[in-house]
This record gives structure tokens, sequence and C-alpha cells, in this order.
């Protein structure tokens, strides 16, 4: 990743003293583990904070929405997806963008290392060679394969390569297919319950959920500037902690991503409480891909399905 | 101050003997973490945590609450005639194994809910039924700085008993009747051995020296809250960052800002105060359309400088935080207020420069 | 929209999509039947999405 | 322990359509408890919670005079949920009333002084609660000079219009209404902004005098320079200021400047304490 690092530093520095761009987003070292910080540098001392290894979680295309300026900004397969629903949703122009291209290897899951660790985690070390994490703290000590330790939809991605950049920063990563992962496994868990068993199963899911909508303000594709949930005129959604409330905050958001949704994780990563948002938008992203064949972000030119209308859509639901 | 000793065994017997008085509140483990939560009868508290996930400040004041009623029906006497609801519980509680950090916390809400012109019912009256028994703290996060935010694993000052976990036993601090009366009802009243305080001295010390990060603080009171308010160089890239999430305040033990919604069922209104979070661009947004605090960049210097300026000024007494560390570790965006805060305290207007710490 | 209510744990009893047109009273009065009697014909009775007092303290 | 978030009880007595396109209305309450209206004691300047069960409460500023007995008055302009509402409700409907809350024009102070009004739009309600008050013959000889230069668009967007022109007839008020201008060829009054008129008629800003200013922001930023020109210092300059808010009790949390809260610290600030709070507002 250090190859990463000073590859990203060094197209900044270019693309900063050419003038090409007003500033360059990418990440710059956090101060705990698992968790870096998104940053804009604008010059050589501000570059020189870049960093990039699987700590980068939080997804970028957030930090374009709505901008004016010229932007250089990192980009791995998710991001560069959601980048692509941005220009295709008019909230960012291409030509705005520089997009430094990430050929990617996964996050790490901060919810699930924190919960192997034996007290409070003080370290992570990624043995690259080995393809392993070692976490460490007070105490304890604990190497895992780095498969282990990814995020869950890092390791189902299937699109770990940009699908739009000008330039990469390394060479592209070989993708993971289909048949050697299966995307929809979990979700394919919950389908097979029962209707009561669902719903139990999102209740318990929802139960620690304290409505601080870090989910939804992690995700790129919640820009609206005033969410459904905070409108009063007319209210649709109680805003106390209710379960019925909590439960169709998530459904209605989860909703509003169809057919929009990479996947990037952003929404669980961002969870202080670890919950799974993606047991939603994974089910959603499923019927997308197999009733209309569509996975979101693969070009700038296709806008999404529930967006347009074919006379050939499935209708098999309107009895 | 009364130091007694409870063997372990007996912990777990006089724990079970409380269940009969109190509404006992401890950590449990929820999935990957803890929280704190009601035990059920029987059931006994986590002694051995990582302090939990969210602050355990929803004992006293819950994240939704109803505060009014009414009947929305004509025919009834209270026909839009608000209420303090009939069916508010205020049975005498104990929370178990509390942090010190947490418990240092209530004072400084407090000041918010119980003031010389209003007090605040349903804060105070769950407040005063609740007994603190703490747990000294000697696994502290990478994340605490609560010894240079005016609190500190061992600090006993707003506990009722502090507890000090010396291996088969507890040594109990007994530090208020409150605490008094629950070491009654669970039977606890062995006395210690000789050299009881020397030791809780010597593990408070330990305690301290795993704690390595810092605020400084000395500065902001000196500092003028309108060149901070404009110290851009502070708010920018921490502003940029920001989602606007509500996690740092819903996690935090002192954030206590509220929001108040009516809602109807049927024939009957409530009155409902929810938590509420100064990221959120609703907070402060009039009807007209105008906000105040229209951008990120206002609504993140107004968390910060709420607790490390305004309240320095307002009170005169320290900054309104107390190290737990909650906001650095669960921040999505790893906005750290070690950061800021050192950052505020060191800045210096003529050169509009400040120091920057690696935390 | 059906598909995630279901997929949340809401019996496939519960939801109804038709289209009908507003000449077609006949038809939106035997839709409305069946699907009464659909939902009434549930083992489960528990109300989804039905708020009736805040679960809040 | 007394609950400070449990309105009063009270009846609408009577409702009154204040401007021509009806955005404002004056609502009349009786409380239905009479021994309610001593606790409700209050001064001009301050404001309360309006509490309509069901929908919520918002903050508005108190009409009626201390003087006044037997109602509470509250001009209220239709903008948001709650305001909406009330502006369908009829007379004889039960309502709340929670209050009265924040602080006042600083009265004590303005004893033995010249007092100066100035008001634009509906930002005029506390102001007639003031005038109202200061003409109260017990009060009257507490002041001296008193000026009123009260703004609006148009004639019809004046409110309280029958009391405006009883004002402008007596001899120990000045009283000067403007408007942004009218197609009456036979308007009695002024015409021009605010401002304008502040320099024309408001005496100079001598040690005893004080100016009270109420307004939208836009006439606010204009009026200042002409108050400095006339020689008003910053803290004889008071000024009520508006933010969104929810207990009103300095509780929670949201209408800050810096240190104060608007609710419980205000709304009344002079300019003075405004130089050194953040301006949000």
């Amino acid at each position: 990743m250090k190859s990463y690092t000073e590859k990203i530093k060094e197209i900044s520095k270019g693309l900063l003293e050419e003038g090409k761009v007003d500033m360059v987003i990418g990440y710059r070292k956090g101060s705990v583990p698992l968790m870096h910080q998104p940053f804009f540098a604008q010059n050589q001392q501000e570059i020189d904070e870049f960093v990039w290894d699987s700590n980068c979680g939080l997804n970028l295309a957030n930090y374009v929405t709505d901008r004016q300026e010229k932007i250089g900004i990192l980009a791995t397969g998710c991001n560069s997806r959601n980048i692509a629903t941005h220009i295709v949703e008019g909230k960012i122009k291409r030509e705005q963008l520089y997009i430094i291209g990430i050929p990617c290897k996964g996050m790490l899951d901060r919810h699930k290392l924190a919960a192997m660790a034996d007290g409070p985690i003080t370290t992570v070390e990624e043995d690259e060679e080995k393809g392993t994490v070692t976490i460490s703290g007070d105490g304890f000590s604990e190497t895992v394969d780095k498969t282990e330790a990814l995020q869950q939809n890092c390791s189902i991605c299937v699109h770990r390569n940009p699908v739009i950049y000008d330039e990469l920063v390394a060479d592209e990563v070989k993708e993971q297919t289909r048949d050697e992962v299966d995307p929809y496994a979990g979700v394919k868990e919950i389908e097979a319950m029962s209707p009561e068993e669902k719903w139990a199963h999102f209740d318990d899911l929802l139960s620690a959920c304290i409505r601080c909508y870090a989910c939804r303000n992690a995700c790129p594709l919640c820009y609206c500037p005033l969410c459904f949930v905070d409108e009063s005129k007319p209210q649709w959604v109680g805003k106390s902690i209710d379960p019925t409330d909590v439960r169709t905050f998530h459904f209605l958001r989860a909703y509003h991503c169809a057919g929009r949704c990479t996947d990037c994780g952003a929404c669980v990563r961002a969870c202080p409480v670890g919950i799974n948002v993606r047991d939603f938008t994974k089910k959603l992203e499923k019927d997308c891909f197999e009733l209309y064949g569509w996975e979101a972000g693969m070009s700038t030119e296709q806008r999404p399905p529930l967006d347009t209308y074919k006379p050939d859509d499935p209708e098999e639901f309107i009895k | 101050m009364k130091v007694i000793k409870i063997d372990k065994n007996e912990w777990a017997d006089g724990v079970e003997k409380l269940h009969d008085n109190y509404r006992l509140i401890g950590a449990v483990r929820e999935k990957s973490y803890h929280i704190f939560a009601t035990l059920k009868p029987g059931q006994k508290p986590e002694m051995e945590y990582v302090n939990s996930r969210i602050s355990p400040k929803y004992v006293i004041y819950p994240q939704s609450e109803i505060i009014l009623e009414c009947s929305m029906d004509e025919n009834d006497e209270d026909y839009k005639v608000y209420h303090e609801p009939g069916d508010k519980n205020y049975e005498e509680k104990a929370v178990l194994g509390v942090r010190p950090c947490d418990a240092d916390s209530l004072p400084l809400v407090r000041r918010n809910f119980d003031t010389d012109e209003y007090k605040d019912p349903y804060w105070l009256q769950a407040f005063e039924t609740t007994t603190l028994v703490g747990l000294a703290c000697d696994a502290p996060c990478p994340s605490c700085f609560c010894t240079s935010a005016g609190s500190g694993p061992y600090n006993d000052q707003n506990l009722d008993i502090m507890l000090v976990d010396n291996g088969d036993h507890y040594l109990a601090e007994i530090l208020t009747d409150k605490g008094e009366k629950l070491a009654g009802a669970a039977g606890w009243d062995k006395d210690t051995e000789q050299g009881a305080e020397d030791s809780i001295e010597k593990r408070k010390t330990g305690a301290e020296s795993k704690i390595t990060s810092k605020v400084n603080t000395d500065n902001l009171a000196n500092q003028s809250l309108l060149d901070l308010y404009d110290a851009t160089i502070i708010w920018e890239k921490a502003a940029f960052a920001c989602i606007n999430c509500g996690t740092c305040t819903y996690a935090c033990p002192t954030c206590w800002c509220f929001d108040v919604q009516d809602e109807v069922h049927g024939r009957q209104s409530y009155r409902i105060r929810n938590w509420d979070s100064c990221m959120y661009p609703l907070f402060t947004h009039h009807a007209s359309g105008h906000n105040p605090r229209g951008t990120k960049l206002d609504r993140l210097r107004q968390r910060f400088m709420h607790k490390l300026k305004y309240y320095v000024d307002k009170y005169e007494d320290g900054i309104q935080c107390t190290g737990c560390g909650r906001c650095v570790s669960l921040c999505p965006v790893n906005i750290d207020i070690r950061r800021i805060c050192n950052m505020m305290n060191s800045y210096d207007p003529e050169s509009c420069t400040c120091e920057v710490t690696a935390s | 929209m059906k598909n995630l209510l279901e997929h949340m744990g809401i019996e496939p009893e519960r939801l109804h999509f038709s289209w009908i047109s507003s000449a077609e009273s006949t038809k939106f009065v035997d839709v409305a039947t069946k699907v009464t009697e659909a939902v009434k014909s549930l083992e489960n009775k528990e109300k989804k999405f039905v708020k009736t007092k805040p679960k809040v303290a | 322990m007394e609950n400070p978030y449990i309105p009063y009880p009270v009846r609408i007595d009577e409702i009154k359509t204040e401007t021509e396109d009806k955005s404002l209305k004056t609502f009349k309450f009786v409380f239905l408890n009479p021994e309610d209206e001593e606790k409700f004691a209050y001064r001009a300047g301050q404001f309360a919670e309006l509490s309509i069960p069901g929908l919520g409460e918002i903050p508005i500023g108190i009409a009626s005079s201390p003087t006044e007995k037997g109602f509470v008055k509250f001009t209220v302009f239709k903008t948001g949920k709650v305001t909406s509402y009330l502006h369908s409700m009829k007379e004889g409907d039960i309502m709340g009333i929670r209050g009265p809350l924040g602080n006042w024009y600083p009265w004590d102070m303005l004893e033995g002084k010249n007092v100066v009004i100035i008001g634009g739009g509906f930002a005029f309600t506390t102001l007639r609660s003031s005038i109202i008050y200061m003409l109260d013959p017990e009060n009257r000889k507490k002041f001296k000079d008193i000026h009123v230069i009260y703004g609006a668009r148009s004639p019809g967007m004046l409110l309280y219009k029958d009391e405006l022109e009883a004002w402008a007839g007596l001899d120990d008020l000045n009283m000067h209404i403007t408007v942004d201008g009218t197609d009456d060829p036979d308007w009695p009054h002024h015409t021009g902004f605010v401002p304008t008129i502040t320099e024309q008629e408001a005496p100079s800003g001598t040690e005893d005098t004080y100016a009270i200013v109420c307004g939208p922001p836009i006439m606010i930023k204009f009026t200042q320079p002409v108050l400095d020109k006339l020689g008003y210092t910053e803290d004889r300059i008071i000024m009520s200021l508006e933010n969104r808010m929810k207990c009103g009790i300095g509780m929670c949390g949201r209408c800050n400047i810096g240190k104060e809260f608007v609710c419980k610290d205000g709304p009344v600030f002079t300019l003075k304490q405004l130089n050194q709070t953040p301006k949000e507002y």
C-alpha cells in the first residue's frame, strides 16, 4: 500500500502544480486505528499527509456533491460507481473531476475486528506478503487472514477496479467472479426465513439503532437537501426511537437507494452500533440485478431502472 | 468515607438481594459490545468490560420520553389540556458498574436541567432516584483522556459507591447516604484488612499511568471567544470531513440537546422529548427558511465551541467533557476532540496558527 | 417495494398491487374483498407498522 | 416541583385578521382557569410558547400589555406547520400557552429616558405591548419623550391600524407611520423605508435616549448606520432576537448565540451584547 500512497502523492502534486484541479480529495492518517479521515489537499504540505491503506472506508463521492471547483479525487471500484451515479444524477460534472483510480483490495471491517479483539485495539498492522492483519492492544495480539478481516461488502465485491478514471495508481487487481463469491449469500439466508422469522430478524437488527443518521449521512446517495425523515409538512415518520418509526426510516431510506446502491458499505462502516444496514439495501441490489440485469454506476450514460420505464419491465407483482 | 470489602461471591449474593429493592441497571453484552440495560431478575451485570459503546446517560435521560399527554376526545376532562403522564415510574434504581467518566458527566448535565429559574422534573426525578455504584476503571481505551478532562479512572466524586476490583474481592468506598443504604440492602458490611486504602491508591496510580492521551485546556478561558469562532484553521479541515451525523452527540455523556414532538395516536396526544443534535441542519432551521447555522462548518464549530469555550466561560468550571473518548472512537470520519481542543487551546490570533497534535 | 416489505417480514397476503381504472368499480370491490379476506385468514394477527402508543420511556 | 413544560389551558376568545394578505392574525386568549392569569404575570418584551395539542409549540412575542387585564394577545404570521393550523382555528377552540418566557425590554433602565421605538413589518408585536405599557397613565410619567417609527410594505400590511391612528393623534407620543409605497393619493403618513424615516424623524442619540429596534434583518441592517450617525452608542440600542426554539427555558440547546440562550438570556439584548457574540441569528 506504500506504493499506492506514494503514487497518489505524486499524481496529486502534478495535478495541483499544473493547475488542473483546485483540490485533491483523499484521506489522511486517522488518530485511532482502522479509521482514516477524508481530507482535501491544496498544497504540498497537505499532500504529504495523504495516506492509502485498508482503512479508507468512507465513500469519497460524498464530498463532491454540488461542488463547483475542479477536483482530483481518489476512487476505488465502488467509489467510482458512486461518482458515476453522481454524474448521471447531475450532482457533479465529469469534466470537473480528475479521477485517480485505485484498484482496491478491500477495506478492513472495524466492527468485526473490534469484536475479535480482547480489549481496545491500539495498533493494526497489515502484512501484504502474507495477506494477514495483526491487531494488538494491552495484553493481546491476534493475527488473522485479511480475507477474514474484510468488510463483508468487500469480501463479496465483484467490481474492485474503478469503472471510470483518468489515471490508475497501479495495475488493475484481479476481479472476483460471481462463481467464486456469492454476493447474495446473506440475502438468501434471510429470504429463506418465514415472515415471522424475518420480522424478528429485523427487529433484532434494529434494536440498537439510536437514529443518529450516520448510515444516511455516510451514504453518497443521500444528498437530498431535506430528507423525508426531517420533513414536517407532511411528517412521514415519527422521530422517536419507537420501533415502528425506526423500521420505517430504515426501510424507506433503503428504498430511496434502490437501483443506485453500489454496496460500498459506508453505511455499515459508519454505524456506531454496528448494524448491518446492508440487510435492507443488498436485497434491493439483488432484485435490481435479477429483475433488470442492472448494477448501479457502471456507466455515466444510463439512468437507474426505477427512474425509467420500459414496456418489458417485469410486472408479475401486479395482479 | 468508609471502605468495605466485598468478596466476589458476596457481590453476586448482594446483587441478588438488590433485585428486590431496586431496578438494577448494568453492563450487558449486546452482540459484539456492551450496553447498559435493565437487568432481568436473577441477572448479574458484567463487570469486566471495555466501557459501554453508548454512554449510559439514557438511564436518567431516555432518548425518547413522553413528557405530556392529553385527550383529543371532546368528552374527556383533559380534552386538549396537557398534563404529566399518569404512568411515570420513578422507582428506586441502581446502576451497577458505571464508569467514573460517565458519573462525572452528570453534574455537567445537571447544570442544564436544574437552574435557578427552571427545573426539569423528569431529569431531576430520575437522577434523584438513582444510586450509582461505580467501578473504578483499570482498562482505559486508547481514546480515553479523562485525566486531563476533569475526571479520572478512579474519580469517586460523583458516585455513591465506588468499587475497586482487587482480585477475588472488591474494595468498596461507601461515599454517600444513598450508597450506605444500598450496601445495607445488599448485606455488604465486611471491614477491610489493613492497607486497603493503600491498594486503592496504588491501583489508581497504575490506571492513571495507562492514560497517555490528553487535552490541553489551560488557555481556553483566556482565548477570545470571537477569535476562536473565526479561526478557520481550526474548523475548515474537520468540517470538510464531517458528515453531520449525530453519532458524537448521541454517544456523548455530556450532550443533552433535545427536540419536542407531538404525536397523536387514536384519541390521545403525546408530547415527546427526543434527543436532538447540533449537527443536524434542522436543529436551528427557522420556519422562514433562514438558518443561523446553515453550513457544516457552523454546526461542527458549535459543538466544539459549546463544549470547549462557551461553557468554559459560562460556568468557569472547565470543559463540558469528561474525556470518555466515545466520540473519538465512534466518529465515522475520525474527527478527534483532542486534536480540536489542543488547537483551540494553542491558537494564536496574531499569526492565525495553532499547534497540531497527532491525536 | 413489495419485495423489500416481504423481505423484512410482511406476509405476502398483506400486500396487493392491482391496476384498476376509475371505471372498474366491480373490480375494485372484488379486489378489496379478496385482500381483506386474505389478511383476515392470516394466522399471525400481530399488527405490523401500526403504532398505537409510542413505545418509548 | 413546578413543571415548566405544562402549558396553561386557554380558549380562543377572538380572532382578528390584521393584514390585507391575511397572513397575520391576532388571537385573543382567555385562561380557562382564572388563577392562571396571575401566574402568567409578564413584562412587555417577553414571549410565550403557543401550544396546540397534537401539533406542537411556537414561540411568539406577547402583543398585549401587562396593563391590559383579562386576556393575552398574540399576533401570528402564518408560516410553518403549527402557525398554519393556528390560522385555521376558530373562536372557542381550546389550546395552551406556556410562559411568560425570556427577558423584557429594560424598563427600569429606561425610566427617566427618551425612548425611540423603531419597528418594521410583523415584528411590531412586542412593540405594541411596550407602547400600551408606556402610555398607561401610571407609567407615562416615568418616561420622557416617546417616538415610534413603524413601517410596513403598504397601508394594508400595517398591524393594529385603529390603534396606530389613535396613537398618531396623541400629544404625548410622536408617531411616525410609514409605508414602502402606496397608490392612495390621500395617504396621510410617510412614504419611505424605515431607516430613511428614522434619519428624518428620530431624535439625536443623546446620553438619555434609547432606541428599541425590532424588524426584519434587512431593516435592522440599514437602520444601524443611521442610529450610529445620530449618535446612538451600542449600549443604547436595544434589540429583540428570534431563533428557532423548542423548550423556551434554556434547556433544549438550539437557540444559543455563543454562551447566551436567546430564549432565556434574551430575546432582548443590547447591540453591545450582540457585538460580543457570534452572529448566529
